[in-house]
């Protein structure tokens, strides 16, 4: 039972993790960045979009990718370039997404109860390994986003603290004015974090669709983004911290579903909130614990002292 | 000449705003004159519709001045939703227990209770943020969704009607019931207490010594504290005044309009409450002014869906574009605005 | 206020549709959109609709769509119910309607679907064809529409057999298709091998997760079988063009009255669909049960409990 | 030829001139210093220089070649090197991570860090810059963290240094050590541009000197054509007056009183048993190299941390448990160090940012309401007597200089004849005219009778205007001493280093 839910825990884990370790690189950097909600549903809805009139899942990817690059693109111009308020910016572009992309879903396929859908990705069993009992089932035979994001965890993890760009990367979040006269180059070094928060919150959309559904409705992340940053915080922007809250979130939200399925006679809400009451009381552990990069949320500018 | 810029750069928004609408339009396949003349009939059409703008206005100016009130004393609370149900939770619960008060009585205590209600809602982040740096951005929205299941339990077990198989409470008193301003329109006397909210807002903010220290906080909360200022206190205190506008939002939408606690209460007001208080630039007036802006934006464009079957997401993709376009305003308008920086 | 509808013109009769939620959402407001496009074609009457009607917005948008010169609109949800009681108050010409209220004037009614009768043959269906004992039912929000539906389907799987055992989550949401999956998911790893869904657009996700683990499935408010067809066994229907046709034919009698009106399948309003794909898959005892619990049913000998508050 | 040459810069801020027409001749092997008083426009040009900020007009000259530098990178690669006034640093990185930042060693992004910081011990070694490559910045000394700094740039093989007032926050040893490596760096070739406000050491290890004033280049001349006096009257057009320390009668009785004050943090006790009293009319400077609990000191006596042991009088009054407000409104005043973080809000204005103090005093209440008008009277008072520089009294804070903030910050403590004064580091970065002003107002507090502590690591300060001097040394006093004229300022030395004999000594 419990392998049960700690498979569906990494199930549910997968988009909050890919969007969590795209926001962690974009936060090291010093860009707090609130409209993952607007990159992902970016991301669901292009890779869609393409995967349907294409027929190529591939394509599809690469849309996705796209799309929340853009999406995050626009944040960082806005929040790099013209210096807004980062919060905000990040809060009007999960409106502007989410807008859009029901605009122009319905431009497309028009009002039908036809649902359009499409074949999507299959799992992978690794040879050998998912004869394992038990581990072997849940580790190792899964779609090929969850090896893509476990590997994503491990090699940001050595990027964050092995490499210079590791080092880099802090010291811009840290002290961008440090950075900058160290010969560093603060804004490209933020547009880059950014490009890679848009393309992994774009690859969280597409695993929604190109994975979990093989369709796109409206608002169909449903509100994954801000668990995403709320992951992010719990993990510290941690590469393998922001999985572990993950888990704990998804595998909270797995044991509401098997809590209500026991028949207690309490109003199902009581367990819906039940994920959000965790993730508060997780972040409660961290007291003490949690620095932000000093220079998170505000803009660098190099005239200015 | 410098204001005369900054009003220019503000109509090339509004031109490629309009730019916008009239693609979508366009898009949709529309015709472009019936959707832009279904929008503003449907805002100025009529004395009901004009009235619907304000209806709308007082929860928008309510939980938009909370927000303002937080920016500026550096609480960024995103938790208005659900301070604003936390607010209707109290109202409703507090008018059904006294179902005898007398208006005159019972009004003034559901503000009170109302307020309360919000302002705990938005103490409870307020405290971790003052005593253990727990970001408050986070625990507000988490807060949001929680306060949104608990009026999912609250209508379906304490406050239920049992009259009724319907997840909603009963309604309240007459006596609690905020009384309607104009006849034949949903007006109601709330937007009293948003125009008295909005004053003394104003005043506790720029005038009094607590706005100040408040303020002050906001900007530097190191030299805040060298200076004999509590943080802690400010902050708790701006969270529970912030949250308490809020809460005072959900109250009036209950005994002004809704009269019973019911799920979907508030169609994302504290979230447009963000934008709302970023228009308004954090100062009460603008956020009244920026309410009212808002408020017939959706009015508008709910019309514009009725008039041309315009998907009302349009309004959805506007205040985003509105937002963005101002955050940019500066970089875009350059030649225009690049005085303005100077005092 | 009071704007006169008759001016010359007035030969079609004008139907508006309120709808609480995303017109696509594959379920209830999809198959409410369906019926009204379906009563146009039909009638020849002309029609409006509006999406995502937010609580606050509802009583302004009868209002106005009755200023437009409207003689029929409905409102498709419980919600929607009080505000036309208190619109239909200043437009005593116009005519309001909402589904699944119990709000009544003159001028009012309200149209309820004993929609409780397709979960039980749903629940009938999906207890034969489990061969876990255990199936599954996810709703969305635990309010009387979806409810009684729910509670049926566990009476209609205990009927055919009392020891099933059926597991049910409510998500408190119609469009979340993540939390519909993970519902479903939840369900299938404990044993469930057939489920049924009361939840709109999240009901996708159950249809999904079902499909994914190649089990059964039921679907809800219109025939479903496209989303999978290997998948989904039958489905509910819900007949909304009736709904709206039986209205309409009285607003143009005259004989539009308040009053509240439970429709099911005795008055062509629920059904549920063919077995599709799944015609040779479903054993004939099972599918003869369904056909003559339906015409019990339909004649009235079989009266399905209608359970509006959750029996967990 | 001339190493750089800088010709006619001009650069404006918001339409108003920073520089004009400044020129600027620097040669291989020359350490060529910077003058002028604050915003006189020294920083800018510099920033100009390096990259920071674009200049209007004028062209700059390196090796000869006319060049433009778009960012610090285009700098660095032409081996030019540049120490910001506030360091810039990152805390939480190591030294070598520090010193390597930026860079494309062998194996990028994989460095070989054990091999770094060879190369950075080698360096470290050869011009006597000790420090330990591994350990976090955050827990180092203001002088260590210098030395960090200079590595840094001897690291990327900057052939021109530039030092933005280097010295105002080390110790007279550090200064010393500091010089002894600038010559160095002249032996080995390097020029160095050095920006500080300490003429003496000027005079004493520049080869040339260049004025500016209001953005203007007033001269350049051959430092040793030069003296004191000279210098003075081309920084601010006149001579420093002479100042005078009359003695004056002191009461027993009263005053600020520290008894046994201790301080514990995290398990360490970074203030131990301090004692003191400073009698009414009394300065008593307390000397120190920076990060020996000075702050802890200041901000103790001034309620903004609580001490855990001992007592705290003021006026025989216990103020232990008071809060900040109100110790302040008892007649207390604080000047810190950190003007920019502790003593102004930095976007509010010259008013507001006097009400920081003034707006819990009941004079500037009216029914529960700020008055404003009276608010703004006082500041415009101020603004006069102290002849604070600014365009009106509604102009963010942020666009004065720091002399002019710092000030405003003196008007608003002094406020009211306070009973104590506590001033921590009140002259850090001034010109040495706004310096001067400083402690003239210093000295007539103490005419009027006020107790103050003057916390500072410049040893100079300390002597000029302190009738008692105590050296502190990890929290503790290691003594006590009249400040006379024949006093024996190595022995002080000798006590800021730590030197427990002294300290048995005293106790003896
Ligand atoms: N970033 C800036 N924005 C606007 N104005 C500036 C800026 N930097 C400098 N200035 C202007 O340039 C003038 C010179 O400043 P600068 O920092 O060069 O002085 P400075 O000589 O270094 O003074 P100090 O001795 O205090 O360091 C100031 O008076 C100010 O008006
Ligand atoms: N952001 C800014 N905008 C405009 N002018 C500025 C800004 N920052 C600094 N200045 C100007 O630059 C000049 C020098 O600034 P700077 O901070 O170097 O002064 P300072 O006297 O060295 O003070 P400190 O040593 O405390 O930093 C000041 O005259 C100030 O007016
Ligand atoms: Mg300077
Ligand atoms: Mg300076």
């Amino acid at each position: 039972m419990a392998a049960a839910y700690l498979a569906a825990a990494i199930k549910m884990a997968i988009p909050i993790t890919l969007a969590g370790l795209g926001e962690s690189i974009s936060e090291k950097s010093g860009v707090l960045n609130i409209g993952i909600e607007g990159i992902m549903l970016g991301g669901a809805f292009g890779s869609f979009i393409i995967a349907y009139f294409t027929d190529n899942l591939f394509l599809g990817v690469l849309a996705g990718i796209l799309s929340g690059i853009i999406v995050s693109l626009i944040h960082a111009v806005i929040s790099i370039k013209c210096k807004a308020d980062q919060t905000i910016v990040g809060l009007a572009l999960n409106f502007l997404v989410l807008g859009l992309s029901s605009f122009m879903f319905l431009m497309v396929f028009g009002q039908t109860t036809d649902l359009p859908s499409i074949a999507v990705f299959k799992v992978i069993r690794i040879p050998i390994l998912s004869k394992i009992p038990v581990i072997g089932e849940i580790l190792f035979i899964q779609d090929a986003f969850v090896y893509f994001t476990i590997f994503m965890v491990i090699i940001l993890s050595i990027i964050f603290y092995k490499t210079e760009w590791g080092i880099n990367l802090h010291a811009v979040g840290e002290n961008p004015r440090a950075a900058d006269t160290a010969g560093l180059n603060v804004n490209k070094i933020r547009y880059i974090s950014c490009l890679f928060n848009g393309a992994l919150g774009g690859l969280a959309g597409t695993y929604m669709t190109l994975v979990q559904f093989g369709f796109f409705i409206e608002n169909i992340t449903a509100g994954r983004g801000y668990i995403a940053l709320a992951a992010v915080t719990l993990g510290r922007r941690n590469p393998v911290g922001v999985f572990a809250a993950s888990l704990v979130i998804g595998f909270a939200e797995a044991l509401q579903y098997g809590l209500q399925t026991m028949g207690i006679p309490v109003p199902s809400q009581l367990f819906t909130m039940f994920p959000y009451v965790i993730a508060v009381l997780v972040l409660l552990f961290s007291i003490g614990k949690t620095k932000n990069p000093t220079a998170l949320g505000t803009p660098y500018i190099r005239s200015e002292r | 000449m410098k204001t005369l810029n900054k009003y220019l750069s503000f109509l090339g928004i509004a031109l490629i705003i309009f730019m916008i609408a009239i693609l979508l339009i366009a898009f949709n396949g529309s015709n472009v004159f019936k959707a832009l003349s279904g929008f503003f009939i449907g805002i100025f059409g009529s004395k009901y519709s004009i009235a619907e703008v304000f209806v709308k206005a007082i929860p928008l100016t309510l939980t938009g001045l909370g927000v303002a009130v937080g920016f500026r004393s550096g609480f960024i609370n995103l938790g208005a939703e659900g301070q604003l149900y936390m607010g209707a939770i109290f109202a409703t619960y507090f008018a059904l227990l006294f179902p005898n008060l007398p208006k005159i009585v019972m009004i003034p205590l559901l503000i009170i209770v109302g307020f309360i209600g919000g302002g705990i809602w938005a103490l409870i982040p307020g405290i971790l943020k003052a005593k253990f740096k727990i970001s408050e951005i986070i625990v507000s929205i988490m807060f949001n969704y929680i306060a949104i299941n608990i009026v999912g339990i609250m209508v379906r077990t304490i406050l239920k009607d049992p009259d009724y198989p319907y997840p909603m409470s009963p309604r309240i008193p007459e006596g609690a019931m905020l009384s309607t301003l104009i006849q034949s329109t949903r007006l109601h006397s709330g937007i009293i207490i948003a125009l008295i909210a909005t004053i003394l807002i104003y005043i506790l903010i720029w005038k009094t010594p607590t706005g100040y220290e408040m303020r002050a906080c906001g900007i530097n909360p190191r030299a805040s504290m060298c200076s004999g200022i509590s943080i802690y206190r400010n902050i708790v205190l701006s969270a529970l005044i912030s949250g308490g506008l809020a809460g005072l939002a959900g109250m009036s939408e209950i005994a002004g309009l809704q009269h019973k606690l019911i799920e979907g209460l508030s169609p994302n007001y504290g979230y447009t409450a963000i934008i709302v208080a970023l228009i308004g630039r954090n100062h009460p007036l603008g956020v009244a002014v920026a309410a009212i802006g808002i408020s017939a934006l959706q009015v508008g464009s709910l019309a514009m869906q009725r008039s041309a079957g315009i998907p009302n997401s349009i309004s959805s993709i506007i205040m985003g574009a509105v937002v963005i376009l101002i955050l940019a305003r500066k970089t875009i308008f350059k030649k225009l605005v690049t005085e303005e920086g100077m005092v | 206020n009071d704007v006169s509808k008759d001016d010359g013109t007035e030969d079609t009769l004008k139907v508006a549709l309120l709808l609480s939620g995303p017109a696509n959402d594959q379920g209830w407001n999809a198959s409410a959109l369906e019926g009204l496009i379906a009563a146009e074609q039909e009638m020849g009457i002309e029609i409006a609709y509006m999406e995502n009607v937010e609580l606050v917005d509802t009583e302004s948008a009868y209002r106005d769509y009755a200023a437009q010169g409207f003689d029929l609109i409905i409102g498709h949800g419980f919600q929607f119910g009080e505000p036309a009681v208190r619109v239909a108050e200043s437009f005593p010409n116009t005519y309001f309607m909402a589904t699944e209220a119990n709000a009544q004037s003159e001028n009012t009614a309200s149209y309820v679907m004993k929609c409780e009768q397709g979960g039980y043959l749903m629940g009938v269906l999906s207890s034969s064809m489990s061969k876990t004992g255990k199936i599954g039912v996810v709703g969305g929000f635990e309010q009387p529409s979806i409810v009684k539906e729910v509670e049926a389907f566990k009476v209609g799987a205990k009927s055919v057999n009392p020891d099933i055992e059926v597991f049910e989550i409510y998500i408190s949401s119609f469009t979340d298709v993540t939390a519909g999956k993970a519902a479903a998911s939840s369900m299938i790893d404990q044993g469930a091998d057939v489920l049924y869904h009361v939840a709109n657009q999240a009901g996708t996700g159950v249809i999904k997760a079902a499909e994914e683990n190649g089990l059964l499935a039921c679907g809800n408010a219109y025939d479903q079988s496209s989303i999978a067809p290997e998948t989904i066994m039958a489905s509910t229907l819900y007949n909304m063009p009736e709904v709206i046709l039986q209205a309409v034919t009285q607003v143009k009698e005259g004989t539009f009255g308040g009053g509240v009106y439970h429709l099911g399948m005795a008055d062509n309003v629920v059904d549920i669909t063919e077995f599709n794909s799944f015609e040779d898959k479903i054993p004939t005892e099972v599918k003869e049960l369904i056909k003559s619990l339906k015409s019990q049913i339909t004649d009235g000998s079989l009266e399905v409990p209608l359970i509006e508050t959750p029996t967990k | 030829m001339s190493l750089l040459v800088m010709q006619n810069i001009d650069k404006s801020f918001f339409g108003k001139s920073a520089l004009k027409q400044v020129c600027l001749d620097v040669k291989h092997g020359e350490i060529h210093a910077l003058l002028g008083e604050n915003g006189a426009g020294k920083t800018t040009l510099m920033n100009i220089l390096y990259g920071i900020y674009t200049k209007d007009n004028g062209e700059v000259f390196w090796k000869g070649e006319s060049i433009q530098f778009d960012s610090p990178k285009d700098a660095i690669d032409n081996r030019i090197g540049m120490v910001h006034q506030h360091f810039s640093l990152v805390p939480t990185l190591t030294v070598s991570q520090n010193i390597t930042l930026g860079l494309k060693s062998k194996g990028y992004p994989f460095s070989n860090r054990k091999k770094l910081n060879e190369e950075i011990k080698e360096i470290s070694n050869k011009y006597g810059l000790d420090i330990c490559p591994d350990a976090y910045v955050s827990s180092l000394s203001v002088g260590e963290q210098q030395r960090v700094e200079i590595i840094k740039l001897l690291y990327r093989n900057a052939e021109l240094l530039i030092l933005d007032e280097p010295t105002a926050v080390l110790t007279p040893q550090e200064i010393e050590n500091l010089y002894i490596i600038l010559r160095k760096l002249r032996e080995d070739g390097h020029s160095v541009i050095i920006i500080t406000h300490r003429i003496p050491d000027v005079i004493s290890i520049t080869d040339k000197i260049t004025v500016l004033r209001d953005g203007e280049k007033i001269a350049t001349v051959n430092t040793k054509d030069v003296d004191e006096k000279e210098l003075s009257q081309y920084m601010i057009g006149r001579q420093l007056k002479v100042m005078k320390r009359d003695e004056i009668e002191v009461k027993e009785c009263d005053g600020l009183d520290l008894n046994n004050i201790s301080l514990k943090k995290d398990g360490v006790m970074s203030l131990d048993s301090i004692s003191l009293h400073i009698a009414p009319g009394q300065i008593i400077g307390v000397a120190g190299v920076d990060g020996n609990g000075q702050k802890d000191l200041a901000e103790v006596i001034m309620g903004i941390q609580t001490h855990t042991g001992g007592t705290l009088k003021l006026c025989n009054e216990d103020i232990s448990n008071l809060k900040v407000k109100d110790r302040k409104k008892l007649g207390m005043g604080y000047i810190s160090d950190d003007r920019h973080c502790d003593g102004l809000i930095m976007d509010m204005d010259l008013t507001e940012n006097f009400l920081l103090r003034a707006h819990s005093d009941k004079k500037f209440i009216n029914k529960g309401l700020i008055n404003e008008k009276l608010a703004k009277q006082e500041t415009k008072k101020i603004v006069e007597k102290y002849g604070i520089k600014t365009q009106s009294i509604r102009t963010p804070i942020r666009y004065l200089s720091g002399g002019n903030q710092q000030k405003l910050i003196l008007a608003r403590e002094l406020m009211g004849n306070p009973k104590a004064i506590v001033a921590f580091q009140p002259t850090r970065g001034l010109d040495i005219g706004a310096a001067e002003f400083i402690h003239e107002k210093l000295f007539e507090c103490r005419k009027n009778g006020c107790s103050i502590l003057l916390i500072s690591a410049d040893l100079e300060e300390i002597l000029a205007v302190s009738d008692l001097i105590a050296v502190m040394y990890k929290g503790k006093f290691m003594g006590i001493l009249k400040n006379e004229e024949n006093i024996d300022v190595s022995r002080i030395g000798m006590m800021m280093a730590g030197s427990l004999d002294e300290y048995r000594r005293e106790l003896a």
